[in-house]
Formats: structure tokens, C-alpha cells, sequence
């Protein structure tokens, strides 16, 4: 075990994937002799040489076409979007390519060895466009896996899985957590399975979700909601697509009570299929309504930034209005 | 850039000199004063002919078909023969070759059945992209054609990283990718072509220019001097060819593939050419062009230029041209009847290949659609039976 | 009142819009002379000119990036996007640029006149790339406003509507009604209001909400249960964004079930928006889970297109489902 | 399309001849041999030069700002000073400004007063933009200038609607649009510039060519001869200019907008320059770039090339420049201080302008939200007094 941030995390799962299997290549905005705009490349290009870890032309949609055309080859591009606000540019080689490659072509075409790292999310002070929280633009897309790690020991083990999953990946790095996240690692190499939510914590009064930097807040708020007695079950979705519906489900279903938030706005966020799902599941073991703590249904403001997000004191109320409902 | 400097403002309007054509064969079959025909064994050349005279049946049958309601929708290649396959023919089988639609010559080139065809058309359970997909959108990871993807100038960055891993590879190979003169709008060819140049990508990109895209003439597509001018800007090397000569063609492409490989740098070549028929079976031209303009194109037909070529080499004669049509057209006909009793895919194939397994969601709702289907049959003819026992 | 097909409607709205105020301009791929591939464009160019009714190279992302131009200026373009398949390069123009120009410009700038039109759905033949439904990528957006009309009086009123509405609004046409539907449309200027929804039929066991070319499925749905005796509330929600959850509410606290069916993949897709807020809304009536009935989560299949749709036997089945439940 | 044919099979592999580069003023601020100086009045060169020295001593003062924790984030124009200045210069007030975020210059010349600029920079209640974009997404309705956005390129194609509606409006104004290199490999920049050349659109691109994105020069850029050459390409009037020579960059642009507003047509303006800090206050080039790079660029300085000139035509003296400085610095950092005390914008701003007005939705959400604030004020310090009675 080692101490690490999550952007080491991050890097040493890169440097890890590229030591063991040469088809793994690294490409991205100033991802080059720079190692990003964040770091996360750093000495990767030393490392590995030019041909494997390089700078691209200032273009997101050629690095998304770029990188769907190596991993149809059979390499493992790690293609970075420097911010999600820019992986807009590359949503039609995202959605209507690399997700339906597979199935258009009968399977005598794939792309499994593509992942897409994204940093995304707000609380850096970020305005409008370093900020966005854009997940659920692909969790309306199958063929597609979406994955979002809340830790630097999630960062790497997802980080790993993913780029060894057999279908293209979209991960979302939380970027205010980049360095403010610390925690032991394991060296070695390692991975956390798709798909799986991960129960961070039991109770029995109401069930809490999250993922990715909105965790933190999560947590924060469980614990101001145990110091009133309330015993919150904390779980952290991780993967969003596809997700660990029954996970969820066996919780409320204990519970009857779920509370679920996230950075983006609330209205058509990921919050709302969750939402949709589970009181389906669960119809008869609801006791209160699923409440959805979430962003405003605005663009990202810079200056209202603290009273747009969906933080600890937010969630709290929303526990207990559930809880006294 | 270069260190050329002036003192003296003068705006630029188009190129010093105009990107000249490459032409070597005359309509008549003979060669242009002082033109080189390029190296064409007698063999290749007959496959590239051969390859035109099925491909010119299979467009005029299945147009045909299509107005019978035998088929949903079709696409030609007429007029355009000359500079698919005769591009295609210039290639190795290792080299990828991606399409835009309208490539299928440079598909049979390399192999591909009539049989198939006719499984990917009928959207039946033996097409090799099962079903899924429009007909025309054929694929086969066996000839190295990557499989026909609607979304316009997509395959055009993708070339390029394709090209990239096969540099990476080492084994010597390069991705050829079609585009259209329209597909050349796209944001994609601008990201597609700047890549490949930047990072020294052996992609061979191969334009169409056949004068419309659906019905917006090349006038209204762009102000240059068409696409050629795009790939000297990009730093790339480039040639124009006369797309309806196939020596022309070839040999840029000899040469092309050859630079691509050799000193891993992407070529662009375009080819000037013309759409000859409607866009598609569901487009009508004479809302949007003159039939003098395509009379005029049809006058220089790729096919019959190479055609007289041949004559004039002694490679070939009107009774093997007759003898070879007449059985295309019965192989078509014949193997399209006999294509049409073949079912259409199990309905357990709606989920596959969505991801490399089915999830547990895909899984809970096919069983739901399963049991829905038993419970009104006659609503889902082409599965009810396969619900019904015939499949687990 | 005179009998047009919907795509008549379109064409008869752009039509009043053009002669009514000539700075409403209108321009997209192959949209010119030929008058569009569906024809919703045709004879525009000749009574209105080449200069207000224009073919535009064969771009999507600058087809949105030039129409924002045009509307930030003043205008009122009406671009067209020839298949909703082919929306998503112009994603970024249309989620990062035309949403949030008003906001991120403390309304110095705005894209009042922008429309975007585009044909959209299955049931064609189209397979993959000519058959999508992506209203839900764009309902995630603040600024945005969407709108489906299902019948051509509807196409028209609100076209009109959106045209006029000091917002940019994506406008979804269900093609597979185009010429399928026909019906009585007055031949003046009228608009239908943005942002309410329809109550298309009255009833008091079961809501059941659609919109575009699903309202047609859903009504032959509430034909066959209304054979058996259930009492059907059929509602037309014409606008995704923002959505009259008002009147979508007040029924369902009325019937006490709820079924919202849409032809995109269920998983993301705006059912989840929908039942997510309405089970918050109506938690204390709702006497079964909220329904969806919805695509299946595959890219959409042309050989199965039947079995995939959510069609009136499928929603039949549920709605005995919610009734039974 | 020409017509010129060769029979001779040849790629091309670059221009005939490279494009060159006007350039018309010596760094010791006398005229190149030959080098004609374009009609530039005295008061006109006198607003240049002035801008210049404001936006030095801004970009200078900000940055240390920025460096005491005053602000969030900064982005300087210096290098690029005669690029910026310059072609705005030769613009009309009626005529849009679209930039990238590096050409506050543009701005300053047409007016924003260093009150404005503070503001924004502070995100407060007075800022036009109303605190919602970081420091340095200006934009000014009255002054013509367009709010800057952050997504690159995106206002390539934006500018060429905007000029598109300006024609029509018939009156005699035109778009003025900024990039930086590494933009121009976006496919909107495509996009863009081929729908302005077809469509006819009187904007003027202009290119500042600074040799770096970030940390990418523009070696792993583009391949080709820069941006001019694109521009050739897409049929284009296109001029490269020495981007740190004002007097080049203003003679070309006078020239640019003729032609745009007079042919309505688009011409491209590529300037040649370098990026002499950091990309922004988040950025240290050290770690891509050499201090001897730099320095051959800060030999050329732009300010100084001008000064010299204005100096030489007896328009300027030393003991003006050092007023002038003086006096910027002070008023800048007066600014500074006394715009440090303007309050946040009221918190109903975070729900307006999304829509022409605030729907149900928002209203609803805004409404708990002061709910909650008024519950928790301390957590909520810039809106807590708003909510709690001093607004509505
Ligand atoms: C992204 C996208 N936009 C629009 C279309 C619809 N479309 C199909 S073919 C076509 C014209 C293509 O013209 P061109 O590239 O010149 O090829 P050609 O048909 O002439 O061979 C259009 C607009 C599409 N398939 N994809
Ligand atoms: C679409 C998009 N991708 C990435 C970025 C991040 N980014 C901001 S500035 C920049 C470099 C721009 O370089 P250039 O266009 O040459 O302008 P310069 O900074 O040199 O003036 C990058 C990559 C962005 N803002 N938008
Ligand atoms: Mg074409
Ligand atoms: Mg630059």
C-alpha cells in the first residue's frame, strides 16, 4: 500500500496498464511532454516513447474518431478529453459510433479496447465550462459503460478495469478531488470489477447514493444525519452504466427510504433513472418519496457556485424531510 | 511555415497554379500522348473489369428490385467504378479499408460473395452485420472491410487511427478510406486529415468527388479548388485524378499506398467523377439536374473506357462481354430468389453484441419481450415462431 | 380549416413564419431547391429567395454554429437537420453554445430566434441511423427548450410557437407521421403555447402520457382497455423542456397511475425524468409503480424493429398490469 | 475545379511556392525597403500605441493579482499586442467582434473602461456578465464585442452566421473573428470557414498564430504551411502577416474588411506572433519550452517596434511613455481595490437568463434554495444577507 492522491492513483494505473500490455497507448490535448493540464500523463511520454503517450491536434472529436479507429485495430487507447465541457465535440464519434460499433457491424467489428478519462465537476471555481458534470448525456446510451471513481483506491482499480473491459468505456475523473483526495493504494496491480456498487456503509433507516466527488458530500451529510440518530446506508454507485440496480434495490428494500444526488442539474440527470427504477423495484417498500438532491436546473454559475451545488447541508434537510415525511 | 517574406500586401485567391488532373486513357481506350500507363498485369486488369461488369448489374438489378418492394433501399456506384475499384485493386489484403457507402465494388474486389450481398440486403439471419443495419451496409472483418456506418465522414478520423495502430504494428499495412466531396464538409475530415498528417498516419484518404451530395451540387458544397487544395493546405501529399480513367486512378494509388507505407505519411487522392444515378432508390434527380449534365457524364462511362482499353490490348472481347453479363444478371436474380427464403434473425440477437455479453438488464428484458411475443404471435411474424420452442 | 398531412403543416408554418417577418431565414442540407430530403422545405426557395432559403454544406456543426450566429444578430434561423441521427455532432453548439448564451452573457447576447427542426423516430425501416428518438440528450439541458407535436394541426401551432418563442428550441418531427397523419389544420397563423401539455382524453383509472408519433401507439392502447372497461386519461405532453408537470400531476392525483411510454431506450431516457418527479408530486396517490414502457437499451435493430417498438400491445399489457398491480 | 490536365503522374507536396508573409515595419521601428506604411492618422496610431501600454500594464498587474489570491484566474495578450490592437484598429464600431479570450486589446480599443474590467474580473454585482464565467469572459452589447465562451471555435461558424445576417441586414458591416492555431484544428473551424467562403459572408478570420496551445506547439499542431494555407483552400482571400509588425497587421485587416464588406466575401488574416507568458496564471511554460525560445521572441516585441516608430515620426517621447505607465498603473490597481468591496450579484441572478424568463421550475427552486439558505446563512456568506430580507 502506498499513500497517494487521486491523480497518482490515476497516473500510476496508466503507467501500469502501458508497463503490461504494449497495445496500451496514451493520447490527449498536452498530454505529451506536459503530462496534461492536470498531470495525470506525467512522465508517461519518458517512459513509454512518443508513440505511445503523445499530444494531438486541438481536436476532440478527432481524438474520439482517433481512438476508436486504433482500438478497432485491436490497440488500447486511453484518449483524454482535457475537461468534460469539452467532450461535446466528440458526442457523435462517442454515441453514434463508438457505442453502436459492435452491434452495427454483427460483431465482426469492435472497439473494446477504447476508454475515454474525463476530469469533470464543479468546486474549483470553475464558471460555466470547467465545471459540468455531463454523465447522464451517455448513460442514455447502450453499448457504452460509464464509470466514476469517488477515490484515489477507486481511481485505480476502476481506472484498470476499465481499460481492460472489452467494450468502450467513458471515465469520468472528479477533478476537485484530483489532489484533495488521499488515501492508501495498493502498488501492485489491481482491479475493481464494472458494474458492482460498492456499500460504503449499513443502516437502516434510509438508503443514500452517489458517486464520483458528490460522496464526500454524501458522507458529510451522514454523518451530521447519525448525529441525530438516523441510520443512513451509504452506497457508492460507481458504475452508471450499466448500473447495480439490484444492489440498490435490496437496500431500499430494507431501508424504504433512498436519497440520491448529484452535481448535475436535477431535471433529466441520472438521479431520475435511478429514481425511475427503484420506485418500480420497490413500490411497496417505500415509505417516503425518492428525493433527489441535485444541481439547479441552470447552467454552472461561477459567483452562485457554493449555492448551486448539492452539498452536505442540502442533504441533510433532504434526509430528514424523507425521514419525516 | 516558410520564411518567405514580402513587403508588399497582395492577398492570395486560389493557388499559383491550379491543381492539374491527372488523365492518361482517352474515352476511346487509347492512351494520351505522352501518358504512361501504369504497371497492370492482364490478370488485375480483368479482375478490376470483371469486378465493374458484376458491380453494374448488381446496381441495375437491385434498383430494380427495390421497385418491386423486394427491398427496402439500394445505392449505385454507376459512373463511379473507375475510381472504386480500381483504387481497391492498387491495395493489399491486409490494408483496411474503410467506405462511406458507395464502395461496394472495392468489397466484391476483395471477395465478397453475391451470396452475401444478398444476406446483408435481405437483413436476414446469415448477413454477417445480422440484420441490423440498412441494406448496402456490408462488413467483413475476413476481407478487411470495415463495416458501412450511415453517420457521414466518421470513418474519417477513425482512418487515421486505425493507420496509426497498424504503424504501431509494424506489419507493413495501411487503412485506404472513402469519403464523398459532401462527407468533406464535415468537422470529422478537417480533425481526420490534420491528424494524420501531424502524426505521420499511413492513411491512403480517397475522395469521391462526384459532383452532388444527394442534391447540393459541388458548387454549393465548397468555394476551392475542391478537395485536393484541402490536402496541400493540411501539409499532406496529394494528387487529382480523372476518376473515370481506372489506369489513372490506379496508378495514383500504386503510388499513394507506396508513400503510405514506406514512409508512414497519409496521401490524399481525389477523384473527379460523377454520380450517374439518383442518390439513392429513394431520390429523384431531375428535381435538382439536367439530364444534358448527365448525358454529358455518361458520354465518358468509366466502364466502357476501360472496356475499349481492353479491346484495344486484346484482353478482352465483346462475346466474353456478353457471355459474362448474361450470367451475372442470372447469378443475381437467381441467388436474390433463393436468398429470400432464408429467415430472418433469432430474436435473441436483438441484445447481443450490445456490449460483449448481454447484462442482467438486457437479459430481464428480452425474457419480458419473449413472453409479450408468445402472448400475441401474429403481431411479430418474423420471431413468433422462434419464441414459440423453435429457439430455447 | 383545410386537410394537411403533417408535413404539410411544416411546411405550411415555415411558409407564414418566412412571410411574416423577413428575418425568419431558413437553410440546412439539401433543403434549397429540392426543397429537403422529406420535402418540408419545398417551393421556399423560390417564393422567398436564395438568400432567406439555402442549401448549406453538408456540416451539422456548422449548420448550429451558423444559425446561433444568425440569431445572435437578430435573425430567426430555421435550420433544418436532416435526420435526428445526425444531430449530435451539432451537440456541442447546441448544449454548450445556443443553451447558455443568454446566461453566460448576463443576457447581453441571446439566441432568441434560433429553431432547429429535425425528423426524428422509427418505424420507417431506417435501422440504426435513421430511426433514433435523442429528445432525452437534449432535455438535460438548461436553456433549451423541446418540443414533439404529434398531429399536424399540433406541428403547426406549435412550430409557429417555437419559432416566435424568445429561445432556442429543438423542434422534433416524428417523420413516420409525415405523411401518415392528416388531418384538419387552420390555414391562418395560430400558435399552440409551449410548456402544456394536452389532455387529449379524459378518464379516471389510469394516466397515460406520450408524445410525437408514441401518442399514436398510445391511443390504440387506451381503445383496446377501454374495451375492457378501463377508464383511460390519455395525455399529449407536446413540451419536454420544461414540462407541464402540472397537468401531468393534477391527473395523476386524479387516476392514481401513470404510464409514460417513449420509443428511445428506457434506461436514461425522459420516462425516468418524468416518474421520478411525479412519484416525488403524487407519492400519497400513486396505487402502482409508474409504468414504463419504452425501446429496449440496444442501438435500434432494422430486422427487429417491430419487436423492438413500444407499441400499442405492449403498452395494453402494461396498463392491465398497473390496474392489477 | 480547373481544367488543367497533366498526363504525368506528380503529387503535390506543398505549395508551388510557400506563402509568404507581409511584413513592412523593422524592429528598430523604420520601414522595410520597398515597404509601403499604410494611411494611418496620428490619432489612430496614438489609440493603438495607448492600448497597447494599458493592456501591458493590466496584464502585468493582473497577473500579480492573481498571484496575491485577488483573482481566480488570468489570461494575458502580451506578444500578441500589434495582432490584437491592430486589427481591431481597422474595424468599425458597427462591426461584430467575436473572440477566442486573448484579445482584451480589441476591447479595450473600442472602449471598455478599466472600471468594466474589474468587474467582470470580480464576478460582482456589476459585471455585464453577471458573475457567471471566470475572469476574463468579457463581452460588451454596446461596444459590439461578443461575450466570450470557453468551448474553442465554437465561434468560427457563429461568426460566419452573424455576417451572414449582417448582408442581409444590408448594412454595410461585417464579423470579425479571432482564433488562436491550435483552435483552427477544431472541426467547427472547418465548418466555419468553408460555409463562409461558400455562403458568401463578409467576416474577416483572423488567426493569431502565438506557436503554442497550451503546451503544444504547433509543430504537433498542423503538418502544413500554417493556417493561411487552409484558408487558399477553401477559396479564400488569404494573408499571412508578421503579427508583431502593427502597421502589417493593420494595412492587411483595412484591406480585409474592404473586401468583406464591399465583395461580401470572407478573407482570412493569418498573423505570425508568439505567446510570451504563460497560457494562463494556471500554466508554466517551463516545462515545455526553452527561455531561449522566449527570448528570440521578446527581441521582437511588438510594443517596443512600435514605440519605436511613433518615437521616429516624432508622435511619442520617453517622458509620454512614462507618464502614460505611471498613470495606468495606478488607475488599474485603484481599481482593483475599490472594486474588491462591490458586493456578489443578488442571488435571484442565479435563475434568470436561462430562459427569457425564469419558468415554474426555476422559480420553485430558487424559492427553496432561500429556504435553505435563510437556514444555514453562515454556510452561504455572499448570499446570506440578500435572503435574508435585504432583497425581497
Ligand atoms: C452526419 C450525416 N449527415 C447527413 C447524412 C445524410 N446523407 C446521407 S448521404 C448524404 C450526401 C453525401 O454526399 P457525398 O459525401 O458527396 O457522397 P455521395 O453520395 O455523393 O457518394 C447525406 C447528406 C448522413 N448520412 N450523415
Ligand atoms: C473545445 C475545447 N477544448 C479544449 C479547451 C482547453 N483549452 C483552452 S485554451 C487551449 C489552447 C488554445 O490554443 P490556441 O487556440 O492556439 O490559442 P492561444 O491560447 O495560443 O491564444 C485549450 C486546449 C477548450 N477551452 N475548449
Ligand atoms: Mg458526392
Ligand atoms: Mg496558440
Amino acid at each position: 500500500m502506498a499513500k497517494m492522491n487521486l491523480l497518482q492513483a490515476v497516473n500510476n494505473a496508466l503507467d501500469l496498464a502501458m508497463a503490461n500490455d504494449k497495445r496500451v497507448v496514451c493520447f490527449g490535448e498536452d498530454i505529451g511532454k506536459f503530462g496534461g493540464v492536470f498531470r495525470a500523463t506525467s512522465n508517461l511520454q519518458d517512459k513509454y516513447g512518443r508513440a505511445r503517450c503523445f499530444n494531438t491536434p486541438l481536436t476532440e472529436q478527432g481524438i474520439a474518431g482517433f481512438a476508436i479507429g486504433m482500438a478497432a485495430q485491436g490497440h488500447v487507447p486511453v484518449a483524454e478529453m482535457q475537461f468534460a465541457d469539452y467532450i461535446f465535440p466528440a458526442f457523435d464519434q462517442i454515441v453514434n459510433e463508438a457505442a453502436k460499433f459492435r452491434y452495427r457491424s454483427g460483431n465482426q467489428f469492435n472497439v473494446a479496447g477504447l476508454t475515454i478519462r474525463t476530469p469533470y465537476g464543479g468546486g474549483i471555481a470553475g464558471g460555466l465550462y470547467h465545471s459540468q458534470s455531463p454523465e447522464a448525456y451517455f448513460t442514455q446510451t447502450p453499448g457504452l459503460k460509464v464509470v466514476v471513481p469517488s477515490t484515489p483506491y477507486q481511481a485505480k482499480g476502476l481506472l484498470l478495469a476499465a481499460i481492460r473491459d472489452p467494450n468502450p468505456v467513458i471515465f469520468f475523473e472528479p477533478k476537485r478531488l484530483y489532489r484533495a483526495a488521499v488515501g492508501e493504494v495498493p502498488e501492485d496491480d489491481f482491479e475493481l470489477p464494472l458494474g458492482v456498487a460498492e456499500v460504503v456503509k449499513e443502516g437502516s433507516d434510509i438508503t443514500l447514493l452517489a458517486w464520483g466527488a458528490q460522496m464526500e458530500h454524501l458522507q458529510a451529510a451522514a454523518g451530521m444525519a447519525e448525529a441525530e440518530g438516523i441510520s443512513c446506508e451509504v452506497i457508492d454507485l460507481r458504475t452508471l452504466l450499466p448500473w447495480d440496480v439490484e444492489t440498490v434495490a435490496k437496500s431500499v428494500k430494507k431501508t424504504g427510504r433512498l436519497l440520491i444526488t448529484h452535481e448535475a442539474p436535477i431535471t433529466g440527470g441520472f438521479a431520475g433513472e435511478i429514481a425511475a427504477t427503484i420506485q418500480d423495484h420497490c413500490f411497496l417498500y417505500l415509505e417516503s418519496p425518492i428525493a433527489r438532491v441535485c444541481g439547479l436546473d441552470t447552467p454552472f454559475p461561477l459567483v452562485h457556485e457554493k449555492e448551486y451545488m448539492p452539498d452536505q447541508y442540502k442533504i441533510f434537510e433532504a434526509i430528514k424531510n424523507s425521514i419525516h415525511y | 511555415m516558410s520564411d518567405k517574406i514580402t513587403h508588399e500586401l497582395r492577398l492570395m485567391s486560389g493557388f499559383e497554379m491550379p491543381i492539374s488532373t491527372l488523365s492518361l486513357l482517352k474515352a476511346d481506350g487509347s492512351l494520351h500522348k505522352g501518358a504512361k500507363a501504369p504497371k497492370l498485369s492482364k490478370e488485375t486488369a480483368l479482375r478490376i473489369y470483371d469486378t465493374m461488369l458484376f458491380i453494374r448489374v448488381l446496381d441495375e438489378r437491385m434498383v430494380g428490385a427495390q421497385r418491386q418492394g423486394r427491398l427496402s433501399f439500394y445505392m449505385t456506384c454507376t459512373g463511379e467504378e473507375a475510381a472504386v475499384i480500381g483504387s481497391a485493386a492498387a491495395f493489399e489484403d491486409k490494408d483496411m479499408i474503410m467506405g462511406q457507402y458507395r464502395e461496394h465494388g472495392a468489397l466484391r474486389y476483395r471477395g465478397f460473395t453475391t451470396q452475401q450481398f444478398m444476406h446483408q440486403m435481405l437483413s436476414n439471419s446469415k448477413d454477417l452485420g445480422k440484420g441490423r443495419q440498412m441494406p448496402i451496409h456490408y462488413g467483413s472483418n475476413e476481407l478487411n472491410y470495415m463495416t458501412i456506418s450511415s453517420p457521414l465522414a466518421t470513418q474519417i478520423p477513425q482512418a487515421a487511427g486505425y493507420a496509426y495502430a497498424q504503424k504501431l504494428e509494424g506489419n507493413n499495412a495501411c487503412t485506404l478510406v472513402y469519403f464523398g466531396e459532401g462527407a468533406a464538409s464535415e468537422g470529422d475530415f478537417h480533425a481526420g486529415m490534420n491528424m494524420a498528417a501531424v502524426l505521420k498516419c499511413p492513411t491512403v484518404f480517397f475522395c469521391r468527388n462526384n459532383g452532388y451530395a444527394i442534391s447540393t451540387p459541388s458548387e454549393e458544397q465548397y468555394a476551392g479548388d475542391g478537395i485536393a487544395a484541402r490536402g496541400v493546405g493540411y501539409g499532406m501529399k496529394t494528387i487529382r485524378v480523372d476518376g473515370n480513367d481506372v489506369l489513372a486512378v490506379y496508378a495514383a494509388c500504386v503510388e499513394a499506398r507506396k508513400i503510405a507505407v514506406e514512409n508512414h505519411e497519409p496521401v490524399l487522392v481525389e477523384a473527379m467523377s460523377y454520380r450517374l444515378g439518383a442518390h439513392s432508390t429513394s431520390d429523384d434527380p431531375s428535381g435538382y439536374r439536367s439530364r444534358e449534365e448527365e448525358d454529358k457524364w455518361r458520354a465518358v462511362d468509366p466502364v466502357l473506357r476501360m472496356k475499349n482499353w481492353m479491346i484495344a490490348k486484346k484482353w478482352w472481347t465483346e462475346a466474353e462481354e456478353k457471355t459474362a453479363m448474361e450470367n451475372y444478371r442470372k447469378e443475381v436474380l437467381d441467388t436474390l430468389k433463393a436468398t429470400e427464403k432464408v429467415p430472418a434473425p433469432a430474436l435473441g440477437e436483438l441484445i447481443t453484441d450490445v456490449y460483449d455479453k448481454p447484462d442482467a438488464n438486457l437479459e430481464n428484458q428480452l425474457a419480458s419481450l419473449r413472453e409479450h411475443i408468445a402472448k400475441y404471435p401474429e403481431k411479430y411474424p418474423k420471431t413468433a415462431a422462434s419464441v414459440n420452442g423453435e429457439e430455447h
